[in-house]
């Protein structure tokens, strides 16, 4: 691979953050809730969508990306806003609901938005594919260089408006990257109950772009096609299709019992977490040590702790700022 | 016409015993939504129906709501009766005009030769921290549109009985139903999710409210969760010595706009309580109902609580704000009895 | 060409009886209209779609259908109507607004209903295409031999719903057949200014179901390809798609001054009119004699006439009659 | 702030000259739909706009209304003023996601921090026998919903002022012309749909009401085409020595609930004329805000003329019977006079 050391090193550590910032959410999540359940109790209330182990997909766009760059995620958006590297007190913020969230609490964890980085997401399957289109055809109109990166699961390549952001993308030869998350799974529906074929990346030739798929949730992998589909994107060449088949750990949202899905498919993919499996592979190939792992992780941990004790520590919004914001 | 017994369920427990009895009765109803196979259905109305049907009546979809709601129309209109499950009304979006324009229009543009058939059930409402994609009721947005019925129960004897009513119906039916009253585990408990069920089908007509606590003083209207917490606000201010009167509406389309009528013409005061956005909705609808129907009953002007015209806020405090509840309900009536 | 002489002989029968009740509505709609046009005046008013030029697609596919057989149909649908064989009298009346159309007067010639034949049309683009992949749904549920016809037009491919319906019928194996109106034009806008690519047929592949190209307005060629997709829909082997390259000889509407078509285009498209070629062809080929062609075209326009005088001569529905059928 | 000038043009130019000078001013405002760019609109709304701004600016799209309007959302929060076109208000079922959770929605979820400067513009309205998919009103749907401005001009003076106001105003704004106000030749003519209209660029604030006629009897509600109708129900109304006040709301949302006020309390009466459903629409809204804020100055109950509930049937004769026109003004007001 000749990746540049420095970008395999911060692959690596944004996965290390990304990872400690999902567990400690799940672990605050459930504090207060458990052992009589409540999705509303706790200091986090509400759905929450964790994206452990599609660290992958997120860390190996970003070395690609340039600022103002648009992204647009979905409700599993933690790993590529991190990657993206919103502000993480703020985001830890806006989770816990706060004032000094990104949306001084009224979007939560579904709802990050940020210009710079240029960030989005929903909690609406598919609704920010044409939104990305839409980000590209205002950076060609305002002869800007940039591109727009959309983020969106295998299940939402069956809503229609993947089909229609991926024609007008083409028609008007936009700079877009759709890179499909394929985790196998929409919610409990596995990938060969709702789509009528095996891969999506297929399905780039109905538009008439190139698609790649990615078999292994490889960081590595990620990054070398997703450089080729920026690149072309860059240059004017158009989007592209990309379909990495990746693996969410955890449940569809904390407190799924995940049912589902068998054991053996759950210990087989734990075998293969990615953030495991890549830090050993970057020990074994010598760009780390051991000494490195270690300090990375301990300075991830430091700063998502930081980050989760802001939230944490920042006033509530004033109830009365309920009514703020409907209108600029 | 039914034998009341005291076995109790929850109401989400109600809803899928409903849809398994008419499944058992007619080989033409089955369903299809996303999730409502193994996983019983997001909000539990499938709970235990693929075990039991197979995956043949009890059909997972892709993320294609234009799709399956459409497809349930095609097949409607074709000698089935499904039910297919919109996951959360939010979502009503990317399939409306298969909702609004195609399912509702059908049976008029025919001339009334074609049937539909069909139920859309979709849970509703927020106060969980949802955010502002996940938390609506939006029963306004829908009851403003002619061709579909639109139910909403509060308890599970309303929920058994207006699904099988809804089932058995020959129109569309909207079958909307708040998180909050389903009584599941994983919700914040409350009691009034679960009630007397009698295991026998029965149906409750669609387009009767009910008198759900009696009253002198003032009518309360409302519908849904907000029905719970207006029954706890007639609790507290009885123990005012005020006798608040609770109509559950149970049905917005048709509306049962004699009952609003002859609660208003006994109280002479009204208060409606609507946990959907308050412009152009649920509550300018009851009040213009009274206010055309019972002008001259009435001894102050009728008054309203709902969400504020806002996105539903996701930080609890926000939420709450905007929410109606039992406070505001008790301060509301307050209000109107001194006005 | 291996076809019987009375599917041959049916189809241009069909052809005819289109192109002349196409003319006559026509001619109506403008009647009390010009010279200043009031859409709204006259015994035909609103919008008006006629089909001129695309009867080959209709008339192509009927000859494989059998009773119960569900077609969705646009807001183009006389063709596909008169071809499926809808009672010709209250279709007629229906477009005038009559107490005795298949609606009561309450649809109009965008909704068109009926169970037998089992047609249905609408003013939404793409609405019918999820309506035929339930219909289809049905025959399966229901064990009928029945098939499913959708047919829509080439500006139709680029909205959701003909990705949702694809999907959804390849997915379960439904007896459909998706049937692409090409006629290069939704409305103004041609096909490569909404298309990212050449044929919709090719589409198919993102759906692992067979597409084909007809590439011209032939009812033969129709014929033949829709034949085998309809044999295979039937047989369980799934659904199919089609699309037919056709012509719109008209506005898209009566009233449209066509002025986004070259006088050439118009010219070159006159020139292949289908009725005439195909008209030619049979007595070319010996199917019929110059007799029979007027014969045949005398009896449709007998025919056609006889269904304009009942729809003319029917009652106005009662006014209040406006407020039934909301509710069966 | 405006020099008035005798010149006259249709509403339907007016909003085709509005959008021009903007983007003469503004390169960042640009024009995306169906149908805009050489047929010039549908209504005529992008009329010569291809030709002077060229194919960058003025978008032909395909029939992909979710892609389209999403893309305009995304353009929107990334530097641009987008206008998009929804052919007619009708088609919103296919692309409501992206309209009323995204579009709508973003400010709000942002904290404030994103904009979404954006106009979705759309043809309404029915009476010249469209049917049932092509001839809706709908604003009562959208102004049920947070986060867009509606705003529905009635003339051509309004139209070019609200036109640049919507596109200067940094949120979303819904702009519904309705079919019947556009003075398009060939639609039924309505001399009520010219008028005269200043060459410079001016504003008309979105959330104001205008009095389109001073009465001192009754006061009569409405907006869009019903405007017409009831301008010309009043002066009937005149020649009986009735006095009519007509307000034109212009904007739904924000709605300006005080000159509603301010009216009904001088006309002690009041009738709502409403081209949408009935029900759980802008009359109950009106209505209600007439009984918050002025119950003690209604000398009889307020009454709504609007369509009853049932889709928009085809036949001219079934159309004509469920659409308000100046006859059923005249009627009401009358009735409400006399009650
Ligand atoms: C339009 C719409 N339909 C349904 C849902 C409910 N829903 C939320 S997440 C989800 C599954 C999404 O699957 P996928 O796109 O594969 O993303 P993943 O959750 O696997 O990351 C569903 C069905 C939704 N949010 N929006
Ligand atoms: C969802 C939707 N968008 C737009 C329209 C307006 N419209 C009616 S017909 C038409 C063009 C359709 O083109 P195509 O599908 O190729 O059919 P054709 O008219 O060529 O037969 C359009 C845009 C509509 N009816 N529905
Ligand atoms: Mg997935
Ligand atoms: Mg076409």
């Amino acid at each position: 691979m000749e990746i540049p050391r420095e970008h395999l090193v911060d692959m690596y550590t944004t996965m290390v953050k990304i990872r400690y910032f999902e567990e400690r959410i799940r672990a605050i999540y459930f504090d207060d809730k458990l052992p009589a359940f409540d999705i509303a109790a706790g200091e986090v209330p509400g759905e929450m969508h964790l994206a452990a182990g599609q660290e992958p997909v997120a860390v190996g766009v970003k070395p690609h990306l340039r600022p103002g760059d648009a992204i647009t995620a979905t409700h599993r958006p933690h790993h590529v806003a991190i990657a993206q590297g919103l502000d993480l007190k703020k985001m830890a913020a806006e989770i816990f609901g706060k004032q000094t969230g990104l949306g001084q609490g009224k979007g939560g964890h579904m709802h990050l938005f940020s210009t710079e980085p240029n960030f989005g997401c929903s909690g609406i399957i598919a609704e920010g594919m044409p939104v990305a289109v839409g980000a590209a055809l205002a950076f060609k109109k305002l002869g800007k260089d940039n591109v727009a990166i959309s983020f969106f699961g295998e299940g939402a390549a069956n809503q229609g408006a993947f089909h229609e952001s991926l024609n007008l993308a083409a028609l008007w030869n936009l700079p877009v990257v759709f890179v499909c998350e394929d985790n196998a799974f929409a919610i409990s529906v596995p990938k060969e109950a709702s789509t009528a074929i095996a891969d999506n990346s297929d399905r780039a030739s109905a538009y008439g772009m190139p698609g790649v798929l990615v078999a292994d949730n490889d960081p590595v992998a990620v990054y070398e096609v997703v450089r080729e589909a920026v690149a072309r994107a860059r240059a004017g060449d158009g989007p592209s299709l990309i379909e990495v088949k990746t693996d969410r750990l955890w449940g569809h949202f904390e407190g799924d019992a995940d049912a589902y899905r068998s054991d053996e498919f759950k210990a087989t993919m734990n075998e293969r977490d990615p953030v495991t499996t890549f830090g050993d592979r970057l020990i074994d190939e010598g760009v780390l040590t051991a000494e490195d792992r270690d300090a990375i992780t301990e300075k991830m941990h430091a700063e998502v702790d930081e980050a989760i004790e802001f939230a944490r520590q920042s006033p509530e919004p004033a109830p009365e700022d309920a009514l703020l914001h409907v209108f600029a | 016409m039914t034998t009341m017994t005291e076995r109790k369920l929850t109401t989400q427990k109600a809803i899928a015993e409903a849809i398994a009895q008419e499944m058992e009765r007619d080989e033409t109803v089955f369903v299809l939504g996303e999730d409502i196979g193994v996983y019983g259905g997001i909000f539990g109305a499938t709970e235990g129906l693929l075990d039991r049907f197979g995956p043949e009546r009890i059909m997972d979809t892709p993320i294609s709501e234009t799709g399956f709601i459409g497809a349930a129309v095609g097949a409607a209109v074709n000698g089935m009766r499904p039910i297919a499950e919109l996951m959360f009304v939010d979502f009503f979006g990317v399939c409306m005009d298969q909702i609004y324009n195609n399912m509702a229009k059908i049976h008029y543009f025919s001339g009334g030769n074609i049937k539909v058939p069909m139920v859309l059930m979709t849970a509703v409402g927020g106060g969980y921290s949802d955010a502002g994609q996940h938390s609506q009721t939006l029963w306004g947005t829908f009851a403003h549109l002619p061709g579909m019925k639109v139910v909403v129960p509060s308890n599970a004897y309303d929920a058994k009985g207006l699904m099988i009513s809804a089932i058995r119906d020959d129109n569309p039916v909207l079958y909307m139903f708040h998180k909050g009253v389903l009584g599941l585990g994983w919700m914040t408990n409350n009691p009034r999710a679960t009630g007397v069920v009698p295991e026998e089908a029965y149906t409750v007509p669609i387009g009767e409210a009910s008198v759900a606590r009696e009253g002198s003083d003032v009518t309360v209207v409302t519908v849904g969760l907000s029905m719970h917490r207006a029954l706890d606000a007639a609790e507290r201010l009885d123990a005012d010595g005020i006798s608040a009167e609770v109509i559950d509406l149970r049905s917005l389309v048709p509306l049962d706009r004699e009952a609003i009528l002859e609660s208003v013409r006994k109280t002479h005061r009204l208060l409606v309580v609507d946990e959907d956005y308050r412009s152009y909705g649920m509550t300018g609808e009851v009040i213009t109902t009274a206010v055309e129907g019972a002008f001259d009953y009435l001894d102050a002007p009728p008054a309203r609580i709902a969400i504020p015209d806002v996105p539903i806020p996701y930080s609890r405090v926000l939420e709450q704000y905007v929410m109606p509840d039992s406070d505001k309900i008790v301060a509301g009536v307050k209000t109107l009895l001194a006005g």
